[in-house]
């Protein structure tokens, strides 16, 4: 039972002390993540990932033969000069498609390596002495590899779809349910065959099936939806890592899998609970396409207050506390440093400046988190809605940068709404509110009208977000 | 390893996976997107041994292949979240 | 079962506990520790196989003394927490 | 390396659904812990904690030789209903000693199943097949009876002082730092030994030696700090269970002796933290010993005031916000149901009545609030040190009942004092402070005067906290 000392149980010789290896690689992968429950501490996490990381390659390299060891360095070299390099110009604002297209890449790797375990099984020791491939490990294989091309081309559509390469309006098959399901179930269907019967037809169908099926899952889902996709296929991901695990019985392999995939449906979750929506009807598709038909209809004539960049920072400079709530047009028009730069105007003014985030502002989880703090604003400074929106009592000026939905009082009032349920910002509730965005025409994601401009205590600053906030940073220099 | 073993490895990372990132603070969810992009590179792993082991041609070229993705990621994702944790700074104290 | 697997498992239960653990209210740390307790009497299963198997008559009479201290706690254990839990009520509404 | 479908790896032919069965004995006492996050989850859990256990035995007896299955079956119906009987008559005022009880337990339960397995190794399945046993096993077979046997005898005079059967004060013998780490030494040396010698007198010298220093380690340690030690022994307790579940590759008992193991070292840090002391010091003990000589320095006469029954029932009718706080002597007293009723009263007049915990009131965790919840006082009225620290500038009376030390001023301002650093409640804030103690004359644990006594809003109430609080109740009736 115990053989520490003696041989691994596998005919290929694995020693101990590669277990042990996967184990600390798996081991400093949970260190990683535990370490991004505080800025201060998610630096070392990251490290810890990295060695995790080192380990787990250097110990596989030097347990096999090195038959190709040239070629590999060179792969990891090219793979490594492109990833840094992107690493190094994306634009923080791209993060989201960054992330989509990173997932392809895992998906697609997963695809790979399945296909290569059955091209030579022996090499990843799962043949029977029969010479037959391990009807589980089949199975493994099969369920890796679907995960692993659903991951690829869903991830594909997300990226483009996030990076407007493709528009981000649903596209709705007809029967597209049936189409679905039906193809999910020859997937299943085919993998069951594949445990009896290692035909190299019954794989490839499952491939191009799932390939097929993570391009229809995800073409019907707004754009707007993409960051719960990304999260869901983020999940995938790990799935995928976990049944290679599985094949392989790498330990570092299944506990990375098993974080990875309740990494993404947690975060996947979350947003639907912000959103107050299941992930069912995200995943059903169809939410921009009827909401904003919705939203055109719900539009009525109403007065609304504009004003000028000079009324608001007079008004600013009066007060004593200032919440800002910025949004998705924050990130698209990249006003966050001139938002920085607007709040040390304001402090050096004694005026109390605090950012107040919700957790579905922007296009993906943390998205204004990582905005802010590329502009230097202290993370101490930003605040959670539970943890802020009690505040706006007590709060001279509500400031809605590029935020919309977020901040609609229908959500709490209005049962009819689509965002009907979802928390948001008690902006009513503070003396003045000053909103930001492009024109009284665009609506938010969810295309629905907000009552919040027809407000008396509501000024409308039409502009680029960039462009308004420099001009109140000039008047307030003045 | 078993499979029971093996199971049990997963299950239990489960958990370990369930309660880690429920404790990650939503300031760092983009970077946690990032960072499990990274470490789920770790297949890797299995694009190494297909590389390596001698036995079908094919099957190494395709381990390659993933090898390049799979570094990309790895790379790439850990030194994005690298950048972006550098970022994150507390108020000065004055 | 190798070591390594078995090593594996407890250093992710390890985990697992820490989190588990910590997530437990502070007005329930009494039954905390009157249900491990009673879980820790799990040692029972090697108390069993003790008294179960043939081979040592002084191994089966040690195995059965074990038997019963185990099972004392079992039953005590989960049956005392089972009271003070259910002791724990909210306000009622009025 | 996928034996889900050959035969198990070791020689006895355990298949594969036997693991798993283990597997998910040991995710039920997860899920057991688990239920614990909240009351309303928390009794499900202690049931899939019985469905775990229920598992474990079930599938280790149907998968071994039932040579002496009546034998079992008798043992386990006397054990059972000796537990059964105990936990349905136990007062919960004396649960720490019960815990300490039950602890010794699982410790000779380890040693004996530790010797067990010595004396019949074939049962357990570490022979080599050299016939001797696998040096790894007599490692965690050493282990597993030090750990148990330290367990047992610590758990004992833990007992006893709890129970108040043995005196709580320290026993301090000469140079016992030097015997305690020499006697620890002695025993990891011989472990290391065994593994190379399986002789019986080895094995025997352990046990001998982990009994007399479970004993050593814990008489120098004072009454007052024994919940940390009982938390200690619990902690050890998972530790020897983890050992026997390496020796057997179970799943199931790996599982669990990291969570009590786990379980018990967080109850420890949580109470250290709490008294702002370190393990180490805790661990080193004599704290009882010096600190009572210099709370008697400490004493001097300054002027109180002492009021009735009928003081304090007069004017807590005229409270609008009353915060009670137990401690120990509420739980001597028993005091809690007549405390329960003195709020139903004042709740009745429309004073509203919460009460504050601090998590070392009392002589275990949690030990307030199971005895409030046995007195019937809703769990969503009884709060933590931090969720109410902050009201006691707000209210009207502060009533203190059997507590002393976690109110003391001392250890927010007096930097000599034993208890500097550890939080307190800032009772000093409130109103009025009434407390409740036998008399002037007795300290708490940590034995040093409380300067809370001679506020000029304090009121004394000298007598039995029971007694007392009835006196009110009559008052308040009147
Ligand atoms: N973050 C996530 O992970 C996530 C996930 C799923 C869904 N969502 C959804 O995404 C939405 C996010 O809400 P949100 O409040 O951040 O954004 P939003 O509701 O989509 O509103 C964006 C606002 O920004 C304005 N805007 C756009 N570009 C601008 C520019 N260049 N300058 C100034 N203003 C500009 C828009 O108005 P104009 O067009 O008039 O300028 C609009 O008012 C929510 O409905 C949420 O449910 C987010
Ligand atoms: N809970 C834990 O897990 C734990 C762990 C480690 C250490 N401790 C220590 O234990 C102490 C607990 O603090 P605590 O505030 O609960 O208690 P305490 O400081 O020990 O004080 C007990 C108080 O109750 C009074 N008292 C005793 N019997 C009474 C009776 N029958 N009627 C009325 N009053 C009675 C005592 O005064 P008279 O004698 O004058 O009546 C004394 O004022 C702390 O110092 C803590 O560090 C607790």
């Amino acid at each position: 039972m115990l053989s520490f000392l003696a041989a691994g149980t596998d005919g290929a010789g694995v020693n101990p002390w590669v277990g042990l290896a996967y184990l600390v690689a798996g081991v400093l992968f949970i260190l990683a993540l535990r370490g991004l429950s505080h800025p201060t501490t998610s630096r070392a996490g990251n490290r810890y990932g990295m060695a995790g990381m080192l380990i787990a390659v250097v110990t596989t390299l030097v347990t096999h033969d090195l038959a190709s060891l040239p070629e590999i360095l060179v792969a990891i070299g090219i793979g490594g000069v492109i990833g840094f390099v992107i690493a190094r110009r994306i634009k923080m604002t791209d993060m989201p498609q960054l992330v989509a297209a990173f997932h392809s890449l895992v998906g697609l790797a997963a695809v790979l390596v399945g296909w290569a375990a059955y091209l030579n099984p022996e090499a990843f020791s799962i043949l029977l002495p029969s010479g037959a491939i391990n009807p589980v490990s089949r199975l493994e294989l099969g369920l890796g590899i679907a995960i692993g091309a659903i991951t690829f081309s869903g991830s594909v559509i997300a990226f483009l779809k996030l990076a407007g390469k493709m528009s981000g309006a649903p596209i709705l098959l007809p029967a597209r349910h049936l189409i679905n399901l039906g193809t999910l179930a020859a997937i299943l269907g085919l993998t069951g065959w594949f445990m009896t019967d290692q035909a190299i037809w019954i794989i490839a169908t499952i491939t191009v099936l799932a390939f097929v099926i993570g391009f229809l899952l995800i073409i019907p889902i707004g754009g707007a939806d993409m960051p719960v996709v990304v999260s869901m296929l983020n999940s995938y991901s790990g799935w995928a890592a976990a049944a290679m695990g599985f094949t392989l019985g790498n330990t570092a392999m299944i506990v990375t899998g098993a974080l990875v995939g309740s990494s993404g449906a947690i975060l996947s979750y979350i947003m639907c609970r912000a959103m107050n929506r299941s992930f069912i009807s995200v995943i059903a598709g169809g939410f921009g396409a009827e909401a904003s038909a919705a939203g055109g209809a719900a539009k009525e004539q109403r007065p609304w207050k504009q004003g000028s960049a000079d009324d608001a920072a007079f008004m600013l400079k009066q007060a004593e506390s200032v919440i800002i709530i910025p949004g998705y047009g924050m990130a698209v028009a990249q006003a966050q440093h001139a938002l920085r730069e607007m709040a040390d105007h304001l402090k050096k003014e004694g005026v109390s400046v605090k950012y107040a985030i919700h957790p579905v502002a922007g296009r993906m989880p943390g998205h204004m988190n990582v905005l802010l703090a590329e502009a230097n604003v202290p993370y101490d400074e930003v605040f959670e809605l539970e943890d802020i929106n009690s505040e706006f009592a007590q709060c001279d000026v509500a400031f809605i940068i590029g935020a919309n939905d977020v901040v609609n009082p229908a959500a709490k009032t209005d049962k009819s709404s689509p965002i009907y349920g979802m928390p948001v910002f008690d902006v009513d509730k503070a003396k003045q509110v000053f909103f930001i965005k492009r024109s009284m025409g665009g609506v938010g994601y969810a295309g629905v009208d907000n009552d919040v401009f027809y407000m008396d205590q509501t000024m409308m600053l039409l502009a680029d977000a960039k462009k308004m906030v420099e001009d109140i940073n000039k008047a307030l220099d003045a | 390893m078993d499979f029971i073993a093996i199971l049990s490895i997963f299950v239990l990372a489960c958990f370990v996976g369930y309660y880690v990132v429920w404790s990650v603070t939503p300031a760092l969810h983009t970077p946690l997107m990032s960072v499990t992009n990274a470490i789920s590179s770790v297949i890797i792993v299995g694009a190494l041994v297909a590389s390596a082991e001698a036995g079908s041609a094919t099957a190494k070229w395709l381990g390659l292949a993933a090898v390049v993705m799979a570094s990309v990621n790895i790379f790439g994702g850990f030194a994005v979240t690298e950048r972006m944790l550098a970022m994150y700074k507390k108020k000065e104290k004055k």
